[in-house]
């Protein structure tokens, strides 16, 4: 089980080069996405790992949001503002 | 062993994305790794056996940090040419200092003091909840709860001093209905999150949280124009946690042999608590929401 | 060991194998859209084979959240998915604008 | 426990309700601070004819509760924020067809006072951090009342206070890895002098003594006082960055190992000279009226640190006595100035000090207010703020610090020369700036009041002087 | 009992990985990011204290746990506030 922990987090780590390296933008909220779903894998196995049950409910609160920050995203920087021009193009 | 080895890397991790966010370069990449930081943290708090700060931070960060920020980005008109910072001055002063707090940490003695623990245990069953981090937070500390909310209040009362318009554009089809299908589950799993409070992780403060992160979902795609200081059963709502408390508190001191401020008394004490509980996820639930996505329309400060 | 035991074992070592997969994918891939194939269909497949290997292993109630949990990563995945690069998307296809400080007031 | 409870939850009850309906908010809030005044005296005089009380709020006992305790310092304190809160919003009222404030005025003062009886009962580490943390945010809350031009200044202060409230939380977390307690009067004589100890209890002065813009922690106060409108200034410095102070003093008397206190003084010592110097001579240089008067807060919080350094060093009575004494002098003193100041400024129009030119002749009432309270502040006999010089000088004369004697005549000669300044400036009569419009009288006299008040003190100087003793 | 350590010694380095940003700077919106930060360090600190029972099979210490959500609302509330300020600020015209 611990293994399973250990190779899932490895899984985020090598995310990680991405979320620092980049390039774009939408690499890097890609590396949100990932560590959104793979939180959620590592949530569920420490739930069992530790016998603590709430861990699901946490697992679920990150799965429902996960959405929130693109929305968000979206809404406040999206096309129609012209202020937005230089967040994240350098190629 | 293995479990070490996954704390290391978690920690590891946590420093680097830490870090990454303080040095990046664009602004946005600072507030992008942050985000990821707050997913972290709430892992390591899940580790470290604190189920309820994973709830809250998982609430906050995954559901409200990005919304608020992104809302602050949105005001940087692209790079604004700050010139670069110098990076060695600050960096070997700040090395000093953490040297002197990781050998300051290291001196903490490992074996606990439990004196406190042990009371808080001795009274759980006349605090009226059986979850001891609720009945610290709506019983024996209850005061510290108390000025919290009034805090959130503040900063709402702050921010409305200083409004600064956002437009709100027609969110994308995708994005209202998807918003549409959450928002009954995020109701029923708060509403579960303040029940289920009384007894296991959870309570007021995760399920007014999550319930916050809805509405600003929900607000930003346009919907809910409802929501706004003007509107007087919001701003009821608003002040309802801090009204019921001191309520419940005032309530309490006149009964009968209760001599002391906030002490509720123990037959009753279940039910005052979640009554307080009640309006305080409510009021939470707004006040954030109202702090993170502000007003719908332009409006001089002072109502 | 029984064999509903060895099946939990096989799918979580697949799921973790998936979740591998997507993380190498997001390092290889040579473009930003073909990262992000390889992150969400990787991830949440990945996910739900962790999920049924766990609910194996538990008691029928945490195996239902669980299952609702990973329904709920695949909506919210494909949705955040596909505003991310519609995002980008539009981000690329509209170039640098002329800079309007005032636009704010 | 009523009278405490009242005194608490009166003005946040208020504000609650005028945020419901702001249009009773005027009426409700005199109403309540008036209320208050007899509430805070009566608690007063119990406390001096019956001794210190302390509660266990919601009755857990030591340990588990958080506690508050009503001795003769914080019952004083308590009447001061009340007295101060009520001239200051009656100030407001007498200017509302003028220049009013926004409406939001009223329920965030009435939070500022709630949060301040607060933490004076307050006895509680962690309670004192949210405390802490309230009071910050309801001082920025106030400061942005003056519109953009404050946004600034609000927001540094804001940052400031964040990462102050920050240290010292981070100082009561490691406090609490040694001895698992929050409760001061427990953890009293407890504290090993040990290396934890000396880090959390370094973290927590910093902390603290950036809140109360001790110099050199003192950058963001001149800016935040003086963008503010006048009557929140007169709030900030009066009563806001002496709770952090009240904190201190706490630490440093009930906590802090005895081998730690020398160390302290002398870090505390040097704060203060540092502050009664620089803060005067900026006084002194400084262009614009409103920034003197900061700068002068400065400059006066540095006496009260000094008395404060002393108290650990010599651990006489004379310098608490010295140290509150300086501070409620102060608080009145401080808060005549900002109105008068305020006054001065809407009439005339003038936000330099040079401009004040022959403002004895136009607006006689506020300069009179001016030069009394500047007066206290200098130590001119009398006056509260001779009291506590006395009271500090006393102490210092019975400690042989002679050097210290030096050091406090040097700093009364730049507070005179900053008072005087101001002073002479507007007794030139040759060419007075001519006010906007006619002086209304009303504010000037509520100006004058707490000015008066500070003289007042002199004849309450016996109690007063037995009350702060007993302290120690 | 390592991870005990090893969760302090976290703590430690994110308060300095904070300071690092609050005085470098530049923006005032990563100056407001590194004061959470540093919040995150403190709040790392007092959880890892909560979990030092658990090294010795007793519960978690719910009392700090108590106190880092009532810190972790107040942390909310004021990055909210100094948003907000700043939202202001930036949109005022120059």
């Amino acid at each position: 089980m611990t293994l399973v922990l250990l190779l899932l987090l490895f899984s985020m780590l090598l995310g990680l080069w991405r979320v620092i390296k980049g390039p774009t933008l939408l690499d890097r909220l890609l590396t949100i996405q990932l560590f959104g779903s793979s939180g959620v894998a590592i949530l569920l196995v420490l739930s069992k790992l530790l016998a603590l049950p709430a861990l699901l409910d946490v697992a679920l609160l990150i799965a429902i949001l996960a959405a929130a920050a693109p929305a968000a995203l979206v809404q406040r920087l999206g096309k129609s503002r012209a202020d937005t021009r230089s967040l994240g193009k350098t190629p | 062993m293995g479990l070490l080895l996954f704390d290391v890397v978690l920690c590891a991790l946590l420093l680097t994305l830490a870090g990454a966010a303080m040095l990046s370069r664009q602004l946005v990449h600072a507030v992008t790794l942050f985000i990821a930081f707050g997913v972290m943290m709430a892992l390591a708090w899940a580790r470290l056996q604190a189920p309820d700060l994973a709830l809250a931070e998982a609430a906050i960060g995954a559901g409200l940090t990005g919304a608020l920020c992104f809302t602050a980005l949105a005001r940087y008109a692209g790079d604004a040419g700050y010139p670069k910072p110098k990076l060695w001055l600050p960096l070997v002063f700040v090395a000093a200092v953490s040297a002197l707090l990781l050998y300051s940490v290291f001196q903490i003695p490992a074996q606990p003091t439990t004196e406190l623990s042990e009371r808080v245990a001795e009274h759980l069953a006349v605090s009226g909840v059986s979850h001891p981090v609720t009945a610290v937070l709506l019983n024996f500390r209850a005061w510290d709860t108390l000025l919290e909310l009034l805090v959130l209040l503040l900063a709402l009362l702050g921010a409305r001093q200083v409004p600064s318009q956002l437009p709100l554009h027609a969110g994308w089809s995708l994005s209202v209905s998807w918003s549409r299908l959450l928002s009954p589950m995020l109701l029923l799993l708060s509403a579960y999150l303040l029940w289920r409070g009384a007894a296991a992780p959870g309570g007021a403060f995760q399920a007014g949280a999550l319930l916050a992160s809805g509405l600003v979902i929900l607000r930003l795609n346009q919907q809910l124009a409802w929501l706004s200081w003007q509107n007087f059963a919001v701003r009821t709502l608003v002040l309802a946690g801090l009204i019921a408390f001191v309520m419940a508190g005032l309530a309490s001191l006149l009964l009968p042999g209760q001599l002391v401020w906030l002490s509720w008394p123990v037959a009753l004490a279940g039910g005052i608590i979640l009554l307080v509980e009640t309006f305080a996820t409510l009021a939470i639930a707004l006040t954030l929401a109202l702090l993170v996505v502000g007003e719908p329309e332009q409006e001089p400060a002072d109502a | 060991m029984s064999i509903l035991q060895l099946c939990s074992w096989l799918l979580l070592a697949l799921g973790v194998v998936f979740f591998l997969a997507g993380s190498l994918g997001l390092l290889r891939f040579a473009d930003s859209f073909s990262r992000l194939h390889a992150v969400t269909k990787a991830d949440t497949l990945g996910l739900g084979l962790v999920v049924i290997g766990l609910s194996l292993q538990s008691h029928w109630r945490e195996a239902c959240l669980m299952l609702l949990i990973w329904l709920v990563v695949m909506g919210s995945g494909a949705v955040s998915c596909q505003l991310l690069a519609r995002f980008s998307h539009e981000q690329q296809a509209n170039p640098v604008e002329p800079a309007d400080p005032g636009q704010e007031d | 426990m009523w009278p405490a409870v009242l005194l608490v939850t009166l003005p946040l009850a208020a504000a609650l309700l005028m945020l419901l309906w702001p249009r009773r908010a005027r009426v409700l809030h005199f109403a309540v601070a008036v209320g208050l005044l007899p509430l805070a005296v009566s608690f007063l005089l119990q406390v001096t004819v019956s001794g210190e009380q302390q509660w266990f709020l919601g009755n857990w006992g030591p340990l588990l509760a958080i506690r508050w305790q009503a001795d003769g310092l914080t019952t004083l304190l308590l009447l001061v924020s009340v007295t101060l809160h009520l001239l200051v919003s009656a100030y407001v009222g007498s200017i509302q067809r003028r220049n009013p404030l926004p409406a939001a005025f009223w329920p965030l003062s009435n939070l500022l006072l709630a949060s301040l009886q607060a933490l004076w009962l307050s006895r509680d580490l962690f309670n004192l951090y949210v405390c802490l943390e309230l009071l910050g945010m309801v001082a920025v809350a106030l400061v942005t009342l003056s519109g953009d031009k404050a946004l600034r200044p609000a927001l540094d202060y804001l940052l400031y206070s964040l990462f102050a409230s920050l240290c010292y939380l981070l100082g009561v977390a490691l406090i609490y890895a040694g001895y698992g307690v929050l409760d001061i009067p427990m953890l009293a004589g407890q504290l090993e002098a040990n290396w934890l100890n000396a880090v959390a209890l370094t973290l927590m002065t910093l902390g603290l003594m950036l809140k109360a813009a001790c110099w050199p922690l003192h950058l963001w106060l001149p800016a935040a006082h003086a963008s503010a409108p006048a009557p929140v200034s007169a709030l900030l410095s009066a009563l806001v960055v002496k709770g952090p102070l009240f904190i201190l003093y706490l630490l440093w008397t009930t906590l802090a190992p005895a081998a730690f206190l020398p160390a302290a003084a002398y870090l505390l010592a040097s704060a203060a000279l540092g502050a009664m110097l620089f803060g005067g001579i900026a006084a002194i240089r400084t262009p614009y009226s409103k920034s003197l008067v900061a700068y002068s807060t400065v400059a006066q919080l540095g006496y009260a640190t000094l008395a404060l350094a002393f108290i650990l060093r010599f651990n006489l009575p004379e310098f608490v006595a010295a140290m509150w004494l300086f501070v409620l002098s102060h608080a009145l003193a401080k808060a005549a100035c900002f109105l008068a100041i305020g006054e001065l400024q809407h009439t005339l129009g003038a936000r330099q000090v040079e401009q004040l030119k022959g403002a004895s002749q136009t607006m006689p009432l506020a300069m009179f207010a001016f030069a009394v309270a500047g007066g206290s502040l200098i130590g001119l006999p009398p006056s509260g703020g001779f009291l506590a010089k006395w009271a500090l000088l006393l102490g210092l004369w019975q400690s042989q610090q002679f050097f210290w004697l030096l050091a406090l005549v040097v700093a009364t000669l730049l507070s005179a020369a900053y008072v005087f300044r101001v002073v002479v400036l507007a007794f030139d009569r040759a060419a007075p700036t001519a006010p906007d419009f006619s002086p209304q009288r009303l504010p000037q006299y509520l100006a004058l009041l707490p000015a008066l008040l500070v003289w007042v003190m002199a004849v309450f100087s016996l109690p007063l002087l037995t009350l702060l003793k007993q302290e120690l | 009992m390592l991870s005990f350590y090893l969760y302090l010694a976290t703590a430690a380095l994110l308060l300095g990985v904070g300071s690092l940003g609050l005085w470098r700077g530049p923006e005032l919106l990563r100056r407001i990011l590194a004061l959470n930060v540093i919040g995150a360090g403190i709040f790392m600190l007092m959880v890892s204290l909560a979990y030092r029972p658990v090294l010795y099979g007793e519960p978690a210490d719910s009392v700090l746990h108590a106190l880092v959500l009532t810190g972790l609302v107040v942390a909310v509330s004021a990055t909210a506030f100094a948003l907000a300020l700043l939202g202001r600020l930036l949109a005022r015209p120059q």
